[in-house]
């Protein structure tokens, strides 16, 4: 929506403008990303995003690693929810390898993966708060956040690099304490989701910074490719976990939240709802967890997958995470490429802040919800 | 506008009692840069988030009078906390220089130390004492966010060794590797 | 019935034929010149519904990589006084047809019936030129932008095809297999 | 598990404290604060402090009594004294110069570390704790310390002579303008027939200092941020006026004094006479310029000349150490004004809210209510998103202003009544 049209045009009328870098370092571009911004008074006329600030060259370093090396750089890619990194590393070599992970150890990954959907939902709120203005969700939403981190740790031992999803299967068990923890969690977490409600969703201030800004039709979302809560916004009914299901999200009942117009407003609730599905999937996982072992037999220290290709893709937090996985017969992964949901996410910003205020392209740079470090890998 | 000090060293050696007028006010002025160290708003990647937490409620660093600030002029503390790449490097050197003195670095991570897991890759610095001068290295990868405030509890301790003879910590120091402070090291 | 894109694209392009080795469990089709990607991602957008570009990359089939595009740092470690090793030895696999070429991969999805449809190009890799998907797809943009960036891919008719994740200063294409870094400023000690 | 499923490589052994309890045992989880805060003891000790530090307060406000009685008991002496008298005139223009500086300069000590306080606790945190001892009570002396002590950065893109400039013309009018503010029933630094007038007159000088600011420092944010800083002091300038005019007309006079007498008494023996009790009229008076005044000093919902998230640090961007700090006086002084305006306007300043409170001196009500006002300032910043700029102009414009020049007719048809006799008496 083009908020603010110049009344008078044409020749000779056109209004200086001024160039202004949205800079590395700036409090709301959630990282080191630039954005080269040509504004008429308050007014964008051109958008240039520049990344690459963070890039670490992790698809080069991955070809001198092993694969359960591989696995712990996995983790740096989106450093907010860093399961679905592992899981769909694992899957892919899991698809060359042949093997498939034991069921208890699919639970656990449905679980995990779910639990730090719900912890990354909770820093993009806090977050997308701060960028419009309202400072105290940001520590409400770490609050919660930090008993979901005392889980991982008592479960992997690290807090946001976790390592836990092995090839063939999960690292560590899960007993009795920890999963009565969780339910206490997920009891605690469910009043909470409305009091963000209460606090921020329908907060009538935050809902005229929102809504009707920066709407994406569905057809534009598709266009340029975007996937997670940002396609769900507009409309798109494409869930990974639906479409292509993996580690048995068959078997739980969970619905996908759609937005109607694809405005910040949408892409932000879509995330909210989704935070509540995910509770209904971790209970209905920890309900059948199947007993059994953890890791998958005859995955050797250094193992060696047979020559070939493949792709596994994961519904992450922020969108449709691909991994392209070539082998030749070597300990290292071949070739490995990344289909980074942010990095393709973040192109649509050339497009759709062209006509809106500064005040703006903070709203919708916020509501993508990008993670850097998966933007430059 | 704010008072200049340069001088006060010498003239309080001259005046008799002067040696504990220039040790109390070393005491005084210590202290007020210990409890009100202003961190720049300044996340790279993964380590940001556990300084984020240790910004939140349950590790609170507003408890030791820190307010992150986001604008270099009004900050103290560069806390480098991620991967310093090379394309990021000259901001990272340019936002040093636009902190007012008496100014402090914190390497907060493995990576912002020496590199981290990314010890060959070819677009990683390994280390940003390699172009920034730095007061604290914290290891870990992220470091918890206690070994974050660890690390700013041992930045206190320097900046308590601060005297205003050796200048007050505005002296220029040498502008790569790690930075003695307090003159213990000399 | 849903229905099945590679017979469709199979009779619509003489040339293009089944892949041999499909990216595992997705239908895979292997074109057999640059000037048929555009042809086929028009048909797979209008006809079939595959609105939905997903990934743009290539694999370099050169050989094993070679150890001059990792710089270490050169302070050895306080242990071995060494810089540290490369944790896997590059070694050629058996029986693989290392080529000087590029393998070009794309990847189209349908949103409504959730299917999947792979296509690779082999590409040379001194000039590789491939015809630039952005007048289809937006999404094309950045892919193709990091393609070029990190493997040296020229796509003809892209706006703007520059580097997009590597410095200004560094010269040559990461990702290939015989990339060798010149130290700059941030390497020596 | 039996021998034959164990995993390949050792399975990590839970760091379980005695008794079988992870580490994190439910002690730290905030669950158990839902359940019952109160039957946490440190409430109770909060509680109990809090309840002591007040009735302290009164205590000695009592002890001290009118504060109107020492000045003239000062002014007194100095007369005796033997000076010339116009020496003495001066000497009593600069000890009240001094007594309303060192209110302001104590308000920015004491604001700072109270927001910080009251954000921390809204947010589920503590706030400054280990600066000077209990609850960090040295918090913001020791800011000020080091502020002094920042190397005075000023740069080479800004015009040098204007960025020194600029705190000083924010600042002078801000102290200038608390003149006529009262600080208890007689307790003023001037007594003005024209108060009203004065004040707003001054208050609206320091957005020129705003503006400058953001002009000469040479930085693309903190021009956006005196721009518009600019456009929002200046509309708002006018609602804060017009919403104040049914206080006027009830009171009869600019005059601070004679506005804080028309307040005294009470309605049916127990409900205060204070302005903002009039039906309809002053509650909406009340509101409108309580909206206007944040607005006037740029606080959240309306802090978009420093909107942190937007424009770094908007106008003061490129100021460090104490020319900074001055721009965040002017801020504190100006909230510390409009909370005195608003407890003097419409919580009659001075006047005891019940009858039998008689023993208590005005200042300590004046001084209670304008903290009161205070906090609600403090309190908004922590729950409100920010307005964007177009909003918060179509706010002003499309409804702040029309209202308050309804609200003038709803106060002239009221006070039409009253003096009909049929209204209130």
């Amino acid at each position: 929506m083009k908020t603010e049209e110049p009344l008078v045009s044409g020749p000779g009328l056109e209004m200086d403008t001024m160039f202004v870098n949205l800079g590395p370092q700036h409090p709301s571009t959630h990282g080191v990303l630039r954005l080269g911004l040509t504004l008429a008074g308050e007014v964008i006329t051109k958008a240039f995003p520049d990344i690459g600030y963070l890039h670490r060259g992790t698809e080069k370093l991955m070809e001198t690693r092993s694969y359960h090396q591989c696995v712990v750089l996995t983790d740096r890619w989106d450093y907010c929810s860093a399961m679905p990194n592992n899981l769909a590393f694992c899957l892919a070599a899991e698809k060359l390898m042949a093997v498939q992970a034991p069921p208890r150890a699919q639970a656990l990954r449905v679980i995990t993966c779910e639990l730090n959907r719900i912890a990354s939902h909770l820093i993009f709120l806090g977050t997308y708060g701060i960028d419009i203005g309202a400072f105290t969700p940001f520590l409400y939403a770490f609050r919660e956040r930090e008993m979901i981190l005392d889980l991982y740790e008592a479960l992997c031992g690290a807090r946001l690099t976790y390592n836990y999803i092995r090839l063939g299967g999960v690292a560590s068990d899960v007993d009795a304490d920890w999963t009565a923890k969780c339910r206490e969690f997920l009891e605690f977490f469910k009043p909470r989701l409305d009091e963000y409600d209460t606090l921020l969703s329908f907060n009538p201030i935050f809902l005229a910074r929102t809504k009707g800004i920066g709407v994406i039709p569905k057809e534009t979302a598709a266009a340029w490719g975007l996937s997670g809560p940002n396609l769900r916004g507009s409309g798109a009914a494409y869930d990974v976990r639906k479409s292509e299901p993996y580690c048995g999200y068959e078997t739980y009942d969970f619905d996908v939240p759609l937005g109607e117009t694809g405005s910040c407003w949408d892409r932000y609730f879509c995330r909210v709802q989704e935070m509540r599905q995910s509770v209904r999937i971790v209970e209905a996982a920890l309900a059948a967890l199947p007993g059994g072992d953890l890791m998958a037999k005859g995955i050797a220290k250094l193992p060696k997958p047979p020559a070939g290709e493949a792709y596994a893709h994961v519904e992450a937090s922020r969108g449709d995470l691909g991994i392209f996985l070539v082998s030749d017969g070597g300990t290292a992964p071949y070739r490995l490429h990344v289909r980074a949901p942010c990095f393709i996410n973040l192109a649509i910003l050339q497009d759709i802040l062209v006509g809106k205020k500064v005040a703006d392209v903070i709203a919708v740079l916020g509501s993508f919800d990008i993670v850097l470090g998966e933007v430059d890998r | 506008m704010g008072i200049v000090l340069d001088k006060f060293p010498v003239v309080a050696k001259a005046v008799p009692g002067g040696q504990v007028l220039l040790t109390s006010t070393d005491y005084i002025v210590d202290l007020g840069r210990k409890y009100s160290v202003w961190p720049l708003t300044f996340g790279l990647a993964c380590c940001a988030i556990e300084m984020m937490v240790a910004y939140a409620g349950r590790f609170d660093f507003d408890r030791f009078g820190v307010i992150p600030r986001p604008s270099p002029r009004q900050a103290d503390l560069l806390l480098i906390a991620g991967t310093v790449t090379k394309k990021m490097a000259a901001p990272i050197v340019e936002i040093y220089h636009q902190m007012p003195e008496p100014r402090f670095v914190i390497a907060m991570g493995s990576c912002a130390s020496c590199g981290g897991p990314y010890y060959d890759s070819y677009s990683v610095v390994k280390g940003v004492d390699r172009i920034v001068p730095v007061d604290v290295y914290v290891p870990g990868c992220p470091p918890r966010p206690e070994a974050l405030i660890y690390g700013f509890m041992e930045l206190q301790k320097k900046i308590m060794g601060m005297k205003l003879e050796r200048g007050g910590g505005a002296t220029a120091q040498a502008e790569k590797g790690s930075r003695d402070l307090t003159g213990e090291a000399a | 019935m849903k229905p099945d894109p590679v017979a469709r694209l199979l009779a619509a392009l003489p040339r293009a034929e089944s892949a041999a080795s499909p990216v595992k469990d997705y239908p895979t089709l292997r074109l057999a010149a640059p000037a048929d990607i555009l042809a086929a991602a028009r048909i797979l957008k209008d006809e079939l519904g595959f609105a939905y570009l997903e990934m743009v990359t290539a694999v370099d089939w050169l050989g094993p990589v070679s150890l001059a595009g990792f710089v270490s740092s050169a302070n050895p470690s306080p242990f071995t006084k060494k810089a540290p090793p490369p944790p896997v030895a590059p070694a050629a696999g058996a029986g693989i047809a290392y080529r000087p070429v590029l393998d070009m991969l794309w990847s189209f999805g349908n949103l409504q019936t959730g299917q999947k449809v792979f296509l690779r190009l082999e590409v040379p890799r001194d000039n590789a030129e491939v015809p630039s998907l952005t007048s289809l797809f937006a999404a094309a943009d950045w892919q193709e932008r990091e393609a070029f960036d990190l493997l040296g891919v020229r796509f003809s008719g892209h706006p703007n095809l520059t580097k997009i994740l590597t410095p200004d200063f560094l010269k040559g294409h990461p990702l290939r297999k015989d990339y060798a870094h010149e130290k700059d400023a941030y390497d020596e000690d | 598990m039996s021998a034959a499923e164990k995993p390949a490589y050792p399975q990590p052994v839970l760091n379980r404290k005695a008794g079988g309890r992870l580490l994190t045992d439910t002690r730290y989880w905030p669950t158990e604060l839902w359940k019952s805060p109160w039957s946490l003891p440190r409430y109770r000790a909060g509680a109990l402090w809090l309840a002591g530090i007040i009735i302290g307060l009164l205590a000695i406000g009592a002890g001290v009594g009118e504060l109107a009685r020492w000045g003239e008991k000062l002014l007194a002496l100095l007369n005796r004294s033997g000076l010339p008298p116009a020496a003495v005139a001066w000497a009593w223009v600069l000890i009240k110069l001094g007594c309303v500086i060192g209110v302001i300069v104590a308000n920015g000590l004491w604001a700072v570390w109270w927001e910080r306080k009251i954000s921390a606790h809204i947010q589920s945190r503590v706030g400054p704790m280990y600066a000077g001892g209990f609850h960090g009570w040295a918090q913001t002396l020791l800011d000020t310390v080091k502020l002094l002590l920042k190397e005075d950065v000023t740069p080479a893109a800004a015009d040098q002579v204007m960025h020194t400039l600029a705190p000083v013309v924010a600042i002078a009018p801000c102290v200038m303008a608390f003149a006529p503010v009262l600080f208890g029933t007689e307790l003023a630094a001037a007594k003005l027939d024209v108060g009203v007038l004065y004040i707003f007159a001054f208050a609206g000088i320091s957005v020129i200092g705003v503006v400058m600011a953001g002009w000469a420092s040479g930085n693309k944010y903190s021009l956006l941020g005196g721009l518009r800083a600019a456009a929002q002091i200046v509309s708002y300038e006018l609602p804060r006026g017009f919403s104040v005019v049914p206080v006027l007309m009830f009171a009869g006079s600019l005059d601070l004094a004679v506005i804080d007498a028309a307040q005294a008494g009470y309605w049916f023996g127990f409900l205060p006479r204070w302005f903002v009790f009039y039906p309809v009229v002053g509650q909406l008076a009340f509101l409108f310029f309580l909206i206007a005044s944040v607005a006037e000093t740029n606080r959240t919902p309306f802090d978009i000349p420093e909107a942190e998230s937007e424009l770094v640090a908007g106008f003061h961007t490129e100021f460090s150490g104490m020319k900074w700090s001055l721009f965040f006086l002017m801020e504190y002084g100006y909230v510390l004004l409009s909370s005195f305006l608003l407890a003097v306007f419409f919580l009659g300043g001075g006047a005891a809210p019940l009858p039998w409170l008689v023993g208590i001196p005005s200042w300590i009500w004046m001084t209670g209510k304008a903290m009161l006002m205070m906090f609600v300032f403090l309190w908004f910043r922590w729950t409100f998103p920010r307005l964007r700029v177009d909003q918060l102009m179509d706010f002003n414009w499309k409804f702040l202003l029309p209202w308050s020049f309804a609200n003038i007719a709803f106060a002239g048809i009221l006070l039409f009544l009253m003096q009909r006799g049929w209204g209130l008496r």
